[in-house]
């Protein structure tokens, strides 16, 4: 037994710091928060470059295939960044399904553009915000897309969408190119660095990716991989929010001491601490599942989710609070991984979704 | 023990009735008591003419009810009040808190610096400044809090040094609402850095027309402006401004600080308006947890109804509170209380209402978001709350030293020269 | 508005405090744990002689009919001194039950001894630990019992039970006398100064309480008004807990400070206060809506019995820790307390049957 | 990343699982991880007879565990151990676990008195203690806590005075498990008061058959009575029962403090074992809430769901410190966090099921209470767990200031001659 990252696993996170470090220092997820740019582009090269996009899709769909251990290695690393790029919806999500789903020819066709960069894809998992499959109204006929989804993760940028539509009476996966027959419109998302759309179809090409009818299916085994990875971001956005926490309050002095010294702030970085190595013991337990261990994947993922909500939520909610007024200004970082933490929480589900998937699969 | 107003409350009561409904339009939408903390996301800060225009009419407003007796209900008549009960004063924020009316702007004078200028004021400076502040034609500013002395605020830095009649003050305030609409505010200085901390601070009445004074708005996480920093450069202000003597500028201020705890925990702003969560409630049918109603999950109602009591806690905690100040009772620490308890409650309500949003819970877009997005706003107004105006930290200290009597932490900088007490990398800067 | 106990019932505060602390200080409440007594008779007969038991029966039942104010007053004393008597089944339960449902012939017959002391009556709410009216087995025929009630609090020591049972298929309440068939065995509580037991009855004789197919409508009030009442002694038991943390955290020394300036401790006793509050005043709005608003009751109930549950066991609980090492022993007094606290939450239900209770009354 | 075993340790396991199910009889129930906690009400305490067979069967398993080799597995093979892995270590531990075998009163001496021998003993110490220790024949107990030292337990008091080739100790100490079936305890005194508190100590063994040694039974609010009060009446005990030099004990206590809480809160005990949480999913089936099995309830099911997901993160943070430390990391301050988290979640957990269980949660009777009243033992054992073996509150300090590097506190009693620091009324007294 062995349970932890081995020693090339350690070396690509060194790598991948130092990468995040120079291009998205939180002075440049400023900027992306203060512009209208929906992700930051020139970050989003510098991945594809370094070939960070294609970690987990086979050699043959272009990809150089390392695995999810190195993936989840990533997905830390961009959590703890906060960096403003499309990567877990059009990696997590929408390459892991083409990878399970698609036919030899789709995953021709889509993944190597992916693992590039070339394109950027996105998964609408909710209508009107309601994100059960009994909400779902959107209609394919004759291979046109008729409907509205709300809210799509980077469907502002998007090029190709996968969605569950209605045909037939059978609930499928599609596949929409985005170049045309959709119209989209900004949302206002809380965290600015992570931009969100409705998108309008009427009438835009749609092919199914998977068999007719299987919509829940391949979006519930989505679901869990992206739980899986998206604990890694929400680990690192916790561990940036302990850090700076930390940071703080031993330099910040009131009563002619570190504010660290009280126990009140000392205590409470002790708790963010506490939950923030379940959430990371439990995002390996899953990152391990979702490479070794298939069968443990849906109890492994809801573990790893619920723990990195609850961690996230409390680490950045906490370090606004221990900043005192700099904690709140728009100037200052707290407010960021508060608000990346919500959207974060806010995509795949909270507690109450989780706590049913994790009853349903471990009990 | 009752409830019901006594003959002579409802007499008052209706009285109130009367003129609000003469004089404004009742509200559509109460919003609930949270609204309070809800805080409409601000697109490069909120200032501009349209914010003139509002401060335009909360001194229209103001001024209609100074004439007719409403705007300082427990205040004494000479200074232009009503000379009647809290309990009063209660009864007519009830009933004001029907209509439609203007932001209140006034709070920081006639919540804090009015009772501040009554109990340490000259005769002269009462004279002078209350009717003004009461009728709304002066708008006033705190000028306390600075970058090293937040929690710590007898840590403050500005100098004040006197020169003949007047006083010279240099350094830097944050944290202060208003002021760019203020024509005064309230500041305390160090006058002597070789006191210990406590014992060299003066407090000052200072226009904020004067030259030297520069005001920089402080954008918020919500995107909103509404507080800003103030620099002072050789700032000039008469000895006569001076509110209690040399050296006791602590005692004055702990006297502001008390009432403002008063005015955000305390009293007023919990009772008689509805949580808002009856609206909750109803908004809870229209998003979906699991595939059902969000109210009818049973893990949605057995936290609802938790956050309720809560609510319904401290609202009633305010009565309490309430009673006792009319029995001839003072203002103590049990607003800490509310403040403590409003703030984290506003935090997890909201974060659990937007928790069952889905993945709406994080858009700020109010045709989108429940309730208009309000516990999204409120969800980035609360960490302002929590810190400001003494933080949940400090309202703990105060709890349990003051209410519950335990004995004080250690302090390094008790009886020590100021400018000897340690500082740190980032304060020793400022 | 008037939102505070008036100066006769201060006084009578006092004068019940006094005679708390002489008769029932904890050293009292620890012989009766530590005995086979079910509860402090000496006690018991002083509460009787000074007119506690009436306080709110009425003058032509032998009570004195001050009112549920009053009976407030007197349950947050028994609470914060921890006392162990049956005053609460007895009184809060069962003779408000007689009170709401009985006939005039069972009021003269049965309130006046309850008032004088000279019975103790309890309710049986549970069979097998469900409460839940469809778990009723319990059967009358011929006006004869049959079947077994577990757990019933002080029902070693009870001279009369209410219960609910069905005959011809309709569910009733009945009042039993126990003094004859009747099997009575101990349970073992952790609360050992307010004992519980099992009781089986085969043909004990049984008299309706209330109208045929009643007992729904009768429990639910008595739920209501039993929760209000207990609330002030869970108010009273919270109480007595922080304010034994609060002393020790005054006397207790560790690295050359009392233990009370440490913020750990500190705001800790600060967070109990906190709950406490809430609780103390939701109990007040339910004693006033017990006394003058009766329409009001159901979600005042459920709003003190919320607030007071989760007062009561994180006071207690935290008594314990911020106590340390004497905090757990059995000589020291704070185990009693948290005993205590759980035998109330567990008596009348946490917060799972009051929240359902209180939306579907104030929703 | 794995979580199989090595071809190497798979081999070990199997010859642990041989061994084993050749030498004691397999578990029947596991009762789950938080079977830990449980204690079993005692009537006036639980001394007498029955704990002395207990005892003997406790010596008669670890022989015979000895002999064969599986006492101490990463013991070196001089003092009668295996030499091997902290993983093999672990691997035994698992297996075992599936065993019904006595409890293991020899934690105190193999866990934490050994370690602290195998880094300050001398050799002699060494030879004579070590072998007894590991085979069960000479049991140990710990003294270092005493009425007025428990978290501030540098601040003891029990005096060592030395008087030619003997040091004779007055004092009491307090929660020694074990104490009366102990032939050897591990004692820490204050051998010169005018020095600071902690560099006045020195460590000793203590025959605890000495003369002058008298123990007495704490009964806990279990009703149990596992601890002791230790009272030292002129014990003399030989200079070369000093454990390390004179004055630097503590130093010495700090390794055997450091390995006491590798032993409750990490390694070994939560790993392998079910939490038990899927004996409490079964037995929410047979509880009713509202009128449904409490297993249906949504509310229910969202809490169950946290509090599992805080067990697997326990479970698996055991994992990484194990993995750490089988990659040569030494045992750290991470062990708190398992103590710190397990004593809240066991306590936390506790109330939910004794919820669940409505009027029968109050009742301690085995045939009536959910799954044999264990978690109603659990709750009344688990304040134990919280303060013993260092509190909640130290555990924060600790991953305050020893992971996180957070500055310690301000201390008033560092360096300052012991008999100066201030005392409350309450530790003047003993």
């Amino acid at each position: 037994m062995n349970f932890a990252f081995d020693q090339d696993q350690l070396m690509m996170r060194d790598a991948a710091r130092k990468l995040l470090d120079d291009l998205s220092p939180m002075s440049a997820v400023h900027k992306i928060m203060d512009s209208e740019e929906s992700y930051d582009a020139k970050l989003w090269q510098a991945m594809a470059e370094n070939g960070w996009l294609g970690t987990a899709i086979p050699e043959s769909y272009g990809g150089s295939d390392l695995g999810y251990l190195e993936l989840a290695v990533l997905a830390e690393e961009i959590g703890r960044h906060c960096a403003s790029v499309p990567f877990s919806s059009s990696i997590y999500l929408a390459a892991e399904l083409i990878k399970a789903a698609g036919t030899e020819e789709q995953k021709h066709k889509y993944l190597p553009k992916l693992a590039a960069g070339e394109q950027i894809a996105t998964v609408a998992l909710a209508e009107q915000g309601r994100t059960d499959l009994d909400g779902v109204t959107a209609k394919v006929e004759d291979g046109r897309l008729h409907g509205e989804k709300s809210p799509v993760v980077d469907g502002l940028c998007a090029d190709l969408l996968i969605l569950p539509a209605r045909e037939h009476g059978e609930l499928s996966l599609y596949l929409v190119d985005l170049g045309q027959g959709v119209e989209r419109s900004a949302l206002h998302s809380m965290d600015r660095t992570r931009k969100q759309a409705r998108l309008r179809f009427d009438g835009a090409a749609a092919e199914r990716l998977g068999g007719s009818g299987e919509a829940g299916r391949h979006l519930d085994a989505a679901y869990d991989r992206g739980a899986a990875l998206l604990a890694f971001e929400q680990v690192g956005l916790a561990q940036a929010a302990l850090d700076m926490g930390v940071a703080y309050a031993k330099e910040r002095y009131a009563f002619g001491r570190p504010i660290g010294s009280f126990q009140a702030i000392k205590h409470r970085l002790a708790d963010m601490f506490v939950k923030l190595e379940s959430a990371r013991s439990n995002a390996y337990y899953a990152a391990w599942a979702l490479a070794k261990s298939p069968d443990e994947l849906p109890a492994a993922a809801a573990y790893a989710r619920l723990a990195a909500n609850e961690a996230a939520a409390f680490a950045t909610e906490e370090n606004v609070q221990i900043h005192g007024g700099i904690g709140f200004t728009w100037e200052a970082d707290p407010h960021m991984l508060v608000k990346r933490a919500k959207h974060l929480e806010s995509w795949l589900g909270g507690g109450l979704v989780w706590g049913e998937r994790l009853l349903g699969n471990a009990a | 023990m009752d409830f019901n107003d006594t003959p002579q409350e409802a007499e008052f009561r209706a009285e109130a009735q009367r003129w609000l409904s003469d004089n404004a339009k009742p509200r559509t939408e109460s919003g609930g008591m949270m609204a309070m903390f809800a805080e409409a996301e601000g697109e490069g800060g909120n200032r501009g003419e349209a914010e003139w225009e509002m401060v335009r009419q909360a001194q229209a407003w103001q001024k209609r009810k100074y004439d007719a007796g409403w705007a300082g209900i427990t205040w004494p008549k000479r200074y232009g009040g009503r000379g009647a009960s809290i309990m009063q004063q209660v009864i007519w924020g009830q009933e004001e808190a029907k209509y439609e009316t203007p932001p209140n702007i006034f709070m920081i004078g006639i919540g804090m610096a009015g009772p501040t200028i009554q109990v340490h004021g000259s005769n002269e400076q009462k004279d002078r400044y209350l009717k003004p502040m009461l009728s709304g034609e002066e708008i006033w500013c705190q000028l306390f809090s600075e970058p090293g002395a937040g929690s710590d605020l007898a840590g403050l830095r500005t100098r004040a040094v006197k020169e003949g009649d007047e006083w010279v003050v240099n350094g830097q305030k944050v944290w202060t609402s208003g002021a760019h609409y203020s024509k005064w505010g309230i500041l305390v200085t160090r006058s002597d850095p070789s006191a210990p901390k406590h014992k060299g601070l003066t407090y000052f009445i200072v226009d904020m027309e004067s030259p030297g004074v520069e005001i920089r708005p402080i954008r918020q996480m919500t995107g909103g402006a509404n507080f800003n920093e103030v620099f002072f450069k050789d700032v000039r202000i008469p000895d006569s401004n001076r509110l209690g003597a040399v050296g006791q500028g602590w005692s004055v201020a702990i006297t502001t600080l008390m009432n403002e705890r008063m005015s955000i925990g305390g009293g007023g702003g919990m009772l008689g308006g509805d949580s808002g969560l009856s609206d909750v409630i109803k908004g809870l049918g229209k998003v979906y947890v699991n595939g059902r109603p969000a109210i009818e999950n049973a893990a949605v109602r057995h936290q609802l109804a938790r956050f309720m009591t809560r609510f319904k806690g401290l609202e009633l905690t305010g009565y309490r509170t309430l009673s006792a100040l009319s029995m001839g009772g003072m203002p103590g620490a049990e607003s800490s209380i509310m403040k403590l308890e409003m703030g984290l409650l506003a935090q997890q309500m909201a974060a659990f209402v937007m928790e069952l949003q889905g993945p709406n819970g994080v858009l700020m877009d109010s045709d989108v978001a429940l309730m208009e997005a309000m516990w999204q706003q409120v969800y980035l107004g609360v960490p302002a709350i929590r810190i400001a105006g003494g933080t949940d930290e400090v309202q703990r200290n105060i709890i349990g030293e003051r209410v519950l009597g335990l004995p004080a932490d250690v302090r390094l900088d008790k009886g020590v020269p100021f400018n000897e007490v340690p500082t740190g990398p980032r304060t020793a800067t400022v």
